[in-house]
């Protein structure tokens, strides 16, 4: 059922003021043909936790504990972090392919949009000859929506919204089963963005892949993902399908996420906010890395760090959680009956 | 624009090796064999290939040889001249040499005074029979007998008159009456073989010249490796660079060529003053700055600036055996009546020529002895030529040139006609030394054809050197020259000083390969 | 790491300029008669052909190198610093003028200038040296200055002082120069070390001042005398050596600050990845 | 009251590297075309639109960064002519500019306090270092950057982006403005700390009766904390109203395809998969009707004839053929 | 197009600018060539007679404009005037006769300290962390090297202790020019040090930028795209990486061949190469103004070719160029 099993991942950039905990003890399942929507503030390792799972980690980035299993469609497991050089790269893009923030970084500037597809094509499927790649060029552009003449076009000349539907269209070359999609949207405008989350969504349908949805906007998370993550200070702090953390989020961190935006449509809500700045996570604030921030800290917090559980209430307690779509999710808060640790240090 | 040929057009020499020559500094060469051009020209033009009428050995002033010419006779007050040419001489293309191409030679010289290099105020030329030819002057010109007979190589007729101007006139295929003709010519070297129909037979013995193109710096390695058999070459350290410790076989003779001075410029109010000349010229140590800044190349000047040896005869019998010596002690006693705060000179040197330089920082440590303080500064070539040329300068070292008798250095140091005023450029005579005695001393020596009349004066101005201070000689310039032995004999050397021994000198380099001779294996 | 070895580089060089001539107190250009002396305890680095003492020579000769480094470095990045903020600021005509310019001084090959120039210099004093080499140097550290400030200028920093009412000369010195100073610096560091070399060839060729000593004229000397082939290595290592050292030093700065201003560029120890 | 208007303010950039026209010249971009807009004290207007619509334009148009191509600026309806000089300082100290980037709007080499007090010393508000002193420190207390000492001598690298945001704010009242013209004050920001600074802003405009206009691509955030709302595409005004009218009626289409595409998880009705096509280019913007290409109800006359203004009624008003109907084509 | 056509106006406006640079230096500056010849041919020429030299010389009295009329009417005829080093020779005959060396010696020298430079430069800032960084600071070391002071170190250690290469001249005494193989080898062998010190020398400049240039486009999403692609490091590094870092720095190099040039110079001198650098010094020391401009233009002219090489190349390699301006 996982294609993906990311076990007690932790990642440090190490540099000479100490180590930065960017990803710690990040546990997480990508089900098949799933969206799973990774959310949270800026520097909370969303990015980086993205970049692990592919290995696209460079120093002064270090994995420095956990694992990452993947399964094939046929049910053999491959550990992704004990890849061999070679294994890595069949890996890469035949079975997991990436789609990143901005396109027009993420598209050599030199060479056209169906060169860069055809690369892809030549390096995995050597057998394929000149002819099929181009016309599979044509065909992946023209399933995001680009006219095959475009395929000799650079990227400067394609608009944001093409450049983007490009990268996905690379994207999908290979077929894989996983695609990582690290805030795809966020440099274009909401129209475009909406085109482009139907896209996805229709590819998805027809090809059957998996989707980690990487952005800081929760709103639009809801709207396009199966399951969210909420990550804060470089651990997943609540999981759960969109409608129960829609409904009834349990974490005040997401509640506080939440009530940060705006609404457009129903009645004026009042916006609650988060108090407070992100933390530095050089030096993170003992205990859960959330209590300085959260109105609702009890002493137990500043002390004992929450692990990832099964929680039963949601932070007011009354919602609680109800039934199949609570059960799946999984909650770090001690407010919710979590099980937390004794801080070692 | 090479004459193919091989090793030698006509094998006179047979098996004798080729003499690699290195005369001047340079990277490349340009096609130029005219002989009248200045330093585009090759070197061995003139001497080698166009030979000139008589010869004058510099290292034994009074010496002529007849070459071309066999005689020659004033007439008209020195006017006029007469040659006597040389008969049976051919071109190298076998047309006979004659009065004709003597008198073309210097009615080119007339009509082409950029070509007049010598300045020579040539009124008109006739050749009076195949082997007579007279040359008229304006002035009286006994003085400038070596400027017409040694210094001006004669052009075939029949060639030159087809060149519409001489002036920029190149002559690659060049045809002359000397012992070589050119055979090969590139960027890099050219060659020069025997020319079998020499008229002094069997001569040269040589009978391949090579001349490569070297840079100063290039030359050193190629002495020290032994690809050069003759060089005119500045070595910093002879013994080790080129010696090597075969002194039998890697010879050198650096003999005299004109003097270097220290110049007072005679328009200051101190520098004006004798006994600040003398004062300085005591405290200075000649020896010193010829063993250490001129490696002990050459000699302390004598205090004529007469070079010596060979130029007894015109040096004035009391002073022959005078020579610099420091004394401190009188150096002060003559300042005594000059302000000491007056005695700051700077010394002008330019500074690309390091060995100047060097004795320049030696003059201001002797100097700075007997309280003169002396700013010692280097400045770039032309820099140097300008302002001391102009008279903008305090103190300064310059070499005068000599010739084939003192006379010419005396005349050029010292004739008042040369001191322009200062702002304006001289040609001679930097220190601007204005004195009636000299000026008629001078004009006398122009005005004689007798020789011992023209020793008198030269004498007469070597007096005024010893006793006035006009410039202050330092040491004589060398001439440089290395030559080896392994394969041929019978160069130059200080006891038989037949010619200048540098290959740089024309047409003395020519006369020194007419010497040589194979060595014996 | 790299900074502070340079630094280290930079403060010994500059401590033999300033304090060396203090300490040694000989005349470097004092002759003496025991010449060509390899190294030995009365001479450290032996003596020139004419028994010039080469240390002396070298610790004098920092002096006026590094002096003219400087001088026309100084004189250089003035002239960047107002070509290029100016230009690059004020756009418009006065932009295209300066830097049509910039650009004109920029591909004239400037050694053969620098040549050409100190060939027709009359006085071939270390000030003229060094201006001749600044006028022919300033071209790059201005355009580096000008784009700098183009991408400034449009910064919200520069847009918001406008706003507020700051004069355009303010702007300039106060808000631009300021965030332009590793830049400055690089540049100017750059060419220090391009005005040293400078001024070594040109006395290596015998075209600047040769009666005082500077590291190009000692190679002068040691070129003309013929050191290399008389073994003398001596001779003409040291003040090579030196240039180099120096050049190193400086660019070893220069990265520093590059790796501060952009840290893609610092060099890493790879970590194995994972246990 | 209003406070400040401009009228039908056009700009065209030539710009000096785009590429050149047939003629050799090159064509104009034209990023802001006949806009008219109205700043009330004491009230927060929003301009929203898609990126690259031309609010910064209209942002720095009013605040006099770059002057207009062509339409006239009016200061408490006084037309304002002064590009320099002691008139133009004065205007400067009436209109303030907040930009986006509160990363890049501080210099990094000046201290808290040097960016506060030259705006002061600038427009002679303190002229002793005492009265700087205090007057820098009220202003820190105004945008709640206390202890008002600790902040003062930091650079901006020490502060987080919301305190930068306030700092930069600080800056612009330090001037003293009747009229603050903030261009997208919080999209660089972090969502859970966008709400502080939002807040601020309006407490000013409710407290010192600053006329406000609040720049932005959030519509939604808009509806929150303007009174009203004018929209913008491709540098012609669109539509304009009370901001709670406008986001739950909207008259314009394009109005329409904005809110609908605004992420909203409390969205009934998932709305239509149709593309839309991108942005125009504002160098040979479509003729008529900016919309009409991308338009879903598009008439024929939308591609010819640019829409005049249609007054709806309750300060509501429109530029579209179609502004009658009220639903042009129910779905 | 509209980029070339834009360049090529300014390299128009830069060779004038040189072609008057050039006509100006010389007469503003003081001295006398004529007076410098006498000086140096001492006593060889009477000072009587440089009047007469100074006129075949070409040395003019006329007004400023006027010479400078005269002078563009010249250069436009392709005449340079006469050298007065080398008189009678056409300075044109001199330029050609000493151009094919340096064209040969510095054009091939640098090709190869650039594509070895640049090629290390790649793997460098690919390697890094490795040994390969080790070059860095021998690279930073030989940035700061005189170019002469790297040709007296090789003369010493492989001409004079070694002597496995000649030390001076383009070829050997015992060749001929021609198109003959024994004359190419020696070219060659001749050739060999001068090359490999300026390949040394200007090396290390285009390592360092390489790198630089390099290492911020490694850190570039397409980079990391195309490794997430899997492709091959070969192809990662050559084709996206080094594809784009060369860019900028195509700029930077044909900018640098103004220093590379002056560098050459003074290591023609150092190995006696009979090439342009030679004759500038020359005329430098003999105040031989015909020469020196001549030069001085042939040099600049083809630092301009180079450059507008540049840019041509620029356009060539980067797509974005041709649409845009700048
Ligand atoms: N090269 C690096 N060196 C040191 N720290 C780094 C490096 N890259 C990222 N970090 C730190 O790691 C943390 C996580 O970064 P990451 O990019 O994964 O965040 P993110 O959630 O993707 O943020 P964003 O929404 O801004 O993209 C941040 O605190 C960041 O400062
Ligand atoms: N100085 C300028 N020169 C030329 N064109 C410009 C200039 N400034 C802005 N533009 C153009 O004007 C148009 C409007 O730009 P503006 O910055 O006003 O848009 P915006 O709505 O603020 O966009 P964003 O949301 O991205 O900030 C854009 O197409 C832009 O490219
Ligand atoms: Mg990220
Ligand atoms: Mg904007």
């Amino acid at each position: 059922m996982n294609v993906l099993e990311i076990r007690d991942l932790g990642v440090d950039y190490l540099s000479q003021t100490g180590a930065v905990h960017a990803v710690a003890d990040v546990s997480l399942d990508l089900r098949r043909g799933e969206i799973l929507g990774l959310a949270g503030e800026s520097g909370s390792g969303k990015s980086t936790l993205a970049n692990a799972v592919a290995r696209l980690l460079r120093p002064p980035a270090a994995i420095t504990s956990g694992s990452v299993v993947y399964h094939r469609q046929d049910g053999t497991a491959v550990d992704v972090l004990a890849l061999k050089r070679d294994e890595l790269r069949a890996f890469r893009w035949k079975e997991l392919a990436v789609v990143f923030q901005s396109a027009m970084n993420s598209l050599n500037p030199v060479s056209t949009v169906g060169a860069q597809i055809d690369d892809v094509l030549r390096i995995h499927a050597p057998k394929m000859s000149r002819q099929d790649r181009a016309e599979r060029a044509v065909e992946l552009l023209q399933r995001v929506g680009i006219s095959a003449d475009r395929r000799r076009s650079y990227p400067h000349e394609l608009s944001g919204g093409m450049r983007q539907r490009a990268a996905i269209a690379i994207a999908l070359a290979l077929n894989p089963e996983v695609i990582i999609m690290d805030e795809p949207t966020t440099a274009l405008d909401v129209v475009v963005q909406r085109d482009i989350l139907h896209e996805i969504r229709a590819l998805r349908e027809e090809y059957g892949f998996a989707v980690v949805f990487i952005t800081h906007d929760l709103s639009l998370l809801m709207e396009i993902s199966d399951r969210i993550a909420i990550m804060y200070a470089g651990r997943v702090v609540e999981t759960g399908t969109a409608e129960a953390l829609h409904r009834a989020p349990r974490h005040p961190y997401t509640l506080g996420l939440l009530r940060s935006f705006p609404r457009l449509h129903g009645p004026r809500e009042e916006l609650l906010g988060i108090p407070g700045t992100p933390p530095d996570l050089r030096s993170l604030p003992p205990g859960c890395a959330f209590h300085p921030r959260c109105g609702r800290a009890m002493e137990e917090c500043s002390t004992r760090l929450p692990l990832l559980t099964r929680g039963t209430d949601g932070p007011d307690g009354a919602d609680g959680a109800d039934g199949a779509d609570g059960a799946d999710g999984e909650v770090a808060c001690l407010l919710n009956g979590g099980r937390g640790v004794e801080e070692a240090s | 624009g090479c004459s193919g040929g091989g090793s030698g057009g006509s094998g006179g020499g047979e098996n004798a090796p080729p003499l690699i020559i290195h005369a001047v500094d340079a990277g490349t060469f340009q096609e130029d064999f005219n002989p009248y051009h200045l330093e585009g020209v090759n070197f061995g033009t003139s001497g080698m290939i166009h030979e000139t009428l008589m010869y004058f050995n510099k290292l034994k002033p009074g010496e002529i040889t007849p070459w071309l010419a066999l005689k020659h006779e004033w007439s008209d007050k020195g006017k006029s001249v007469t040659f006597t040419l040389r008969k049976g001489v051919k071109w190298s293309d076998g047309k006979p040499f004659t009065a004709e191409d003597v008198a073309f030679t210097f009615q080119m010289l007339k009509d082409n005074p950029e070509l007049n290099r010598n300045a020579l105020e040539i009124t008109g030329t006739e050749a009076l029979a195949p082997d007579k030819v007279r040359i008229d002057f304006e002035n009286t010109s006994y003085a400038k007998l070596f400027n017409i007979a040694g210094n001006s190589p004669i052009v075939p007729k029949h060639l030159w008159e087809k060149q519409k101007d001489p002036v920029t006139f190149t002559n690659p295929k060049p045809v002359g009456t000397g012992p070589y003709t050119l055979s090969k010519f590139s960027a890099q070297l050219y060659e020069m073989v025997k020319n079998p129909s020499y008229w002094q037979p069997g001569k040269p013995e040589v009978p391949v010249l090579r001349f490569p193109a070297y840079t100063a710096n290039a030359v050193q390695t190629a002495l020290q490796q032994g690809e050069v058999d003759w060089a005119g070459a500045f070595v910093p350290d002879i013994q080790k660079i080129y010696v090597q410790g075969k002194p039998e076989q890697n010879k050198f003779f650096f003999p005299p060529e004109g003097v270097v001075t220290l110049l007072p410029n005679l328009t200051h109010p101190i520098l004006s003053k004798p006994e600040v000349r003398q004062a300085i010229s005591l405290a200075i140590d000649r020896d010193k700055i010829v063993r250490v800044a001129e490696r002990g190349y050459t000699k302390v000047a004598h205090p004529t600036g007469v070079p010596m040896p060979g130029g007894e005869a015109y040096v004035p019998p009391e002073y022959k055996d005078a020579a610099f010596k420091v004394d401190l002690a009188k150096a002060k006693e003559l300042l005594k009546g000059v302000d000491p705060a007056k005695l700051k000179f700077t010394l002008l040197v330019p500074s690309p020529f390091t060995d100047w330089v060097n004795a320049a920082q030696l003059i201001r440590e002797d100097l700075a002895k007997i309280g003169i303080t002396v700013d010692t500064r280097g400045v770039a070539f032309q820099d140097w030529v300008s302002k001391v040329g102009k008279g903008n300068y305090e103190l300064s070292i310059r070499a005068t040139a000599s010739g084939p008798t003192p006379y010419y250095q005396m005349r050029s140091m010292l004739f008042g006609g040369l001191a322009e005023p200062v702002g304006e450029s001289a040609t001679g005579n930097y220190q601007r030394w204005k004195d009636a005695e000299t000026d008629r001393l001078i004009e006398e020596y122009a005005a004689t054809e007798d020789e011992a009349e023209q020793q008198q004066a030269t004498q007469g101005l070597g007096k005024i050197m010893v006793e006035k201070l006009p410039t202050l000689p330092l040491f004589y310039s060398p001439s440089w020259a290395q030559y080896r032995t392994n394969k041929y004999v019978g160069w130059p050397s200080e006891q038989d000083p037949y010619a200048m021994p540098s290959p740089y000198t024309s047409p003395d380099a020519a006369v020194v390969l007419l010497h040589l001779k194979p060595a014996a294996k | 790491m790299k900074i502070k070895i340079g630094f280290g580089i930079l403060v010994f060089f500059a401590l033999m300029a300033l304090a060396g001539p203090l300490l040694i107190g000989a005349d470097p250009a004092a002759t003496s008669e025991d010449g060509l002396q390899g190294p030995s305890a009365e001479h450290w680095l032996g003596t020139t052909q004419t028994g010039q003492d080469i240390l002396t020579q070298i610790v004098y000769g920092a002096r006026i190198s590094m002096g003219v480094g400087v001088l026309s470095a100084v004189i250089a990045n003035l002239l960047a610093i107002l070509v290029g903020l100016v230009g690059g600021y004020f756009g418009g005509a006065v932009d295209e003028v300066l830097s049509v310019l910039t650009n004109i001084f920029l591909v004239l090959p400037a050694l053969p200038l620098i040549i050409v120039l100190a060939g027709y210099l009359p006085q071939r004093g270390v000030g003229s040296v060094a201006v001749v080499i600044a006028v022919t140097g300033w071209a790059w550290g201005a355009r580096v200055l000008r784009a700098q400030t183009l991408s400034v200028r449009r910064r919200d920093f520069v847009q918001a002082a406008r706003a507020s009412g700051e004069g355009p000369l303010r702007i300039i010195f106060f808000e631009i120069m300021p965030v332009l100073l590793p830049v400055i610096a690089t540049s100017f560091l750059a060419t220090v070390v391009a005005a040293i070399l400078a001024e070594a060839g040109l006395s290596f060729l015998g075209l600047a001042d040769l009666s005082t000593v500077s590291w190009g004229s000692m190679l002068y000397f040691a070129q003309n005398g013929q050191a290399l082939l008389i073994g003398a290595w001596w001779w003409f290592i040291p003040p090579g050596l030196c240039i180099a050292l120096i050049g190193t030093g400086l660019a070893l700065v220069n990265f520093g600050i590059d790796e501060i201003a952009n840290p893609r560029l610092r060099t890493v120890k790879v970590r194995k990845a994972r246990t | 009251m209003i406070v400040l208007e401009g009228r039908n303010l056009t700009k065209h950039f030539t710009s000096a590297r785009g590429p050149r026209g047939r003629l050799g010249k090159r064509p104009p971009v034209r990023a802001v075309e006949d806009v008219s807009i109205a700043l009330r004290a004491g009230s927060v207007s929003a301009l929203v639109g898609e990126s690259g619509c031309g609010k910064s334009t209209v942002a720095r148009l009013l605040a006099q960064v770059y002057p207009a191509t062509s339409g006239e600026l009016l200061l408490r309806g006084e037309p304002v002519r002064a590009r320099r000089g002691a008139a133009f300082r004065d205007y400067r100290r009436q209109v303030q500019l907040i930009f986006q980037d509160p990363f890049s709007s501080l210099n990094p080499f000046h201290r808290v306090r040097y960016h506060l007090a030259r705006p002061l010393r600038i427009h002679g508000h303190a002229r002793s270092d005492e009265q700087e002193r205090t007057m820098v420190a009220e202003l820190l207390e105004r945008v709640s950057l206390t202890p008002v000492e600790q902040f003062m001598d930091k650079l901006p690298h020490e502060l987080s982006g919301g305190q930068r945001q306030r700092v930069a704010i600080a800056r612009a009242l330090a001037v003293q403005p009747v009229a603050l013209i903030a261009d997208e004050p919080v999209s660089m920001l972090d969502v859970s700390i966008r709400l502080g600074v939002l807040r601020l802003l309006e407490e000013l405009a409710k407290e010192s009766g600053l006329a406000l206009l609040y720049i932005t691509h959030d519509i939604a955030s808009a509806r929150y904390f303007a009174e009203d709302i004018t929209v913008m595409y491709a540098g012609r005004l669109i539509e304009s109203g009370p901001s709670e009218a406008l986001t739950q009626s909207p008259r314009h289409p394009y109005t329409r395809l904005l809110l609908e595409s605004a992420p909203d998880p409390d969205r009934v009705t998932p709305p239509d998969a149709t593309r839309h096509g991108e942005p125009p280019s504002l160098i040979a913007p479509p003729g008529g009707c900016r919309f009409h290409p991308r338009c879903p109800v598009a008439l024929p006359v939308c591609s010819s004839e640019a829409p005049g203004r249609t007054e709806l009624g309750e300060g509501r008003w429109t530029h579209c053929w179609q502004a009658e109907t009220p639903d042009p084509v129910a779905r | 197009m509209r980029f070339l056509a834009r360049r090529l106006g300014f390299y128009l406006l830069t060779a004038w600018a040189a072609i008057t640079l050039n006509f100006l230096i010389p007469r503003l500056m003081p001295g006398d060539p004529v007076e410098l010849l006498v000086a140096r041919m001492k006593g060889n020429v009477e000072p009587e007679a440089i009047d007469a030299m100074r006129r075949a010389f070409g040395i003019s009295d006329a007004n400023l404009w006027q010479q400078y009329l005269d002078y563009l009417g010249n250069l436009a005829r392709g005449e340079l005037g006469r050298s007065i080093t080398f008189f009678p020779t056409e300075v044109s005959t001199v330029i050609a006769d000493s151009l094919p060396w340096t064209v040969g010696l510095v054009g091939v020298a640098t090709l190869i300290s650039y594509l070895i430079g640049t090629s290390l430069g790649v793997l460098m800032a690919w390697k890094r962390g490795t040994w390969l960084d080790g070059v860095l600071p021998a690279a930073t070391f030989m940035h700061a090297v005189p170019y002469f002071w790297v040709a007296l170190a090789l003369v010493f250690v492989f001409g004079v202790t070694l002597q496995w290469f000649p030390v001076s001249r383009a070829y050997g005494l015992d060749v001929m020019p021609g198109m003959t193989g024994e004359f190419a080898a020696s070219v060659l062998y001749h050739a060999a040090l001068p090359a490999i010190t300026i390949v040394i020398a200007s090396m290390a400049d285009r390592i360092l930028g390489m790198r630089n240039v390099m290492v911020t486009t490694l850190g570039e999403d397409y980079v990391v795209m195309a490794e997430a692609k899997g492709l091959t490091s070969r192809r990662v590094m050559w084709a996206y990486a080094a594809r784009n870092a060369i860019l900028p720095n195509i700029t930077s190099f044909a900018l640098s061949l103004g220093f590379v040039v002056g560098g050459s110079v003074l290591t023609e001198i150092v190995f006696s190469y009979p090439g342009i650098g030679s004759m500038l010094l020359k005329g430098v020391e003999n105040e031989d103004f015909p020469l020196m401009q001549g030069i001085f233009l042939v040099i600049s002219l083809a630092v301009l070719v180079a450059n507008f090489l540049a840019d041509l190349a620029y356009v060539v390699l980067d797509p974005r160029t041709r649409q845009e301006s700048e």
